[in-house]
């Protein structure tokens, strides 16, 4: 920037100083933007009507400072300088007939529509901020009362699952696996023995019916399963030559004696 | 100056008594807690009497949804105790009967009358007490009459609920077991006995037709 | 019969106007947060009207010290702003809010829906995750639809509770929206080609923008 040939280069004694006082708050702006719209207000002008040659030479000025003060810009105030010392050459030189793209004076439209954007935002932050705001200006109900959630839990079934609720049960009875009544029976090994003790103490002739067991003649369960079981103790103590047995017809009484020593 | 009098009277003067109204009613629907009248005065203007304010403004809301109400010495505005069912919401969550639950309902449904000790016969396990009642409680079952049987026990039928939210007029409308084996739902074996069978006969239909007779008398 | 028809009226009509003015009165004032006809009608009686309600309500309270004001689609009762004073002791100390904040929250409400890169472009600097998560978390804005544009980008809206604090009926009452769109500042221009904006980090704002909004998603 130290030698352009242009007068309009060389920063004002007022843009310095005002650079300088910016220079020191160089914290305080957030980006180039910020800084831009700062010192557009310098301009004392509409943002519609900025010079933004005149804002580019301020920007430029700002950057020339900052390094001779040897104060560390961030790498965005950089570019943006760069880029406006390539925005204020374009709109100082006559314009290029074969150069495409955006004009010098489309990119500083531009340029100005983003500050004039920019403060409208600021301005419009300032306005909503000064609103009546909710527990500042304007309160809500104090002492809310809470709506009491009743939760009711409805339970639901289908004429499917009840069908099918119910086929498992018969189902299940159906398969349920085959075990003896224990209570009902009296087993050959009861009967044997309970015989083994008995014969020899009756030594006549004596109805089978009599050998059951107390309490098992009453219920017809019990007194099946008895009469089987001490019958077929009799047969196997017949096989053993302990005792005798005679049927004297068809479905007559069953007899036993005790076998008499030969 | 001409303008100073004016001045001094806002100043000075309390608001017209309709603004004070106005203040109160602010301040108690804003609190957090009931607002003596004391700290109302002292939060509002000069000169206000916030007792005259609250006459006002008790007589405004007298019959709206909002009344004003004293509490020990201090005042709050709250909701119309006729109104408290609005501070209510149900939400409705839907869930599955447990399995426990639709065995029985499905033996009551196809038993009935049957006692407590025929279900647990049935599904050999006992039934708790708990999903006696949730049946009960959701009015899908009933107590039916006593049984003429020793101990005169209690019996279970199912209800009107319970046929309209199973879209049946009549239990005898329950699919029979043979519909049900048709339908793949029962492996093809026949019961044990004739138990349910819906299909065994007119005579344990015409009994379910009394029961069900039996539910809507009363 | 005589006596029938109320009976019937009673059960299967909805209450007076009167009545039901009485209800919304009730339910706005016991909440602290606006609620919705929506919801008004889901606790009122069946056949309850709570827009006409509403209208009555309204009326009655215009120039009360607590007013009836629409936040949106919902309605809530706030006291009036010009006895803001009396409230002192109510006042909640809010969060200061940065000047980043702050503006981000103007540029959402003006131009929602609006991209991060959106904001970043008028703002001129990259917004901080930071600045984005605390008026997320203070309700103030939302994730908004995905914008049609190349890479997807969610968007951010302001929201109720935003509308609420600010005292607006709906991002249309904005202040000065008109003639801040009237001067064509609330159009998207895209920078003519070799502007001084920031491409570089554009797409990597992108990404983020995708990952913050799939969060969101279900």
């Amino acid at each position: 920037m130290s030698d352009t040939g242009f007068e309009e280069d060389r920063p004002s004694v007022a843009d310095r100083l005002a650079a300088e006082a910016l220079i020191v708050d160089v914290d305080g702006f957030e980006g180039p933007l910020d800084l831009l719209l700062t010192l557009s207000r310098t301009q004392k002008v509409d943002l519609r009507r900025i010079s933004v040659l005149a804002l580019a030479q301020q920007y430029l000025a700002f950057v020339e400072r900052a390094k001779a003060l040897r104060i560390e810009l961030a790498a965005d105030y950089l570019v943006m300088a760069a880029w406006l010392a390539f925005l204020k050459s374009r709109l100082l030189l006559p314009p290029d007939p074969t150069d495409e793209g955006p004009s010098a004076e489309e990119l500083a439209a531009h340029l100005a529509f983003q500050l004039e954007r920019l403060q409208a935002m600021r301005d419009a932050a300032a306005r909503l901020m000064a609103r009546d705001r909710l527990g500042r200006d304007v309160f809500a109900r104090g002492i809310p009362e809470d709506v009491a959630r009743l939760r009711q839990v409805r339970y639901s079934a289908s004429l499917l699952d009840l069908m099918q609720a119910y086929a498992r049960i018969r189902t299940r009875d159906e398969f349920r696996p085959f075990v003896m009544d224990r209570d009902a029976v009296f087993t050959m090994e009861q009967a044997l023995e309970r015989l083994r003790g008995l014969v020899g103490h009756t030594p006549d002739w004596t109805d089978l019916a009599n050998y059951l067991p107390e309490g098992w003649a009453a219920d017809p369960m019990r007194r099946r399963s008895a009469t089987a079981s001490t019958f077929a103790a009799s047969l196997e103590l017949v096989r053993e030559g302990r005792l005798e047995m005679r049927q004297s017809d068809t479905f007559a009484r069953i007899e036993l004696r005790p076998r008499r020593p030969q | 100056m001409t303008t100073e009098p004016p001045l001094k009277d806002s100043l000075f003067d309390a608001p017209p008594i309709a603004e004070q109204e106005r203040m109160v009613e602010a301040i108690l629907f804003a609190s957090a807690e009931p607002v003596t009248l004391r700290e109302m005065e002292a939060r509002m203007p000069h000169g206000s009497d916030p007792a005259e304010a609250m006459a006002h403004l008790r007589r405004r809301y007298e019959g709206r949804g909002v009344h004003v109400v004293r509490v020990g010495d201090a005042w709050a505005m709250r909701t119309a105790p006729d109104l408290g069912f609005l501070m209510q919401k149900e939400t409705v969550e839907s869930r599955k009967l447990s399995r426990a639950a639709i065995e029985t309902l499905a033996i009551v449904a196809y038993h009935q009358p049957v006692t407590r000790a025929e279900i647990e016969e049935i599904r050999g396990v006992s039934v708790s007490r708990g999903t006696v009642d949730q049946l009960l409680e959701m009015d899908w079952i009933r107590f039916g009459r006593r049984k003429m049987s020793p101990g005169r026990p209690v019996t279970f039928v199912v209800t009107q609920t319970f046929l309209d939210h199973f879209g049946l007029e009549s239990a005898r409308d329950l699919p029979g077991l043979k519909e049900l084996r048709a339908a793949g739902l029962l492996d093809n074996r026949a019961p044990p006995d004739g138990g349910p069978d819906r299909d065994a006969g007119d005579a344990e239909d015409d009994a379910i037709d009394v029961d069900q007779g039996e539910m809507f008398e009363e």
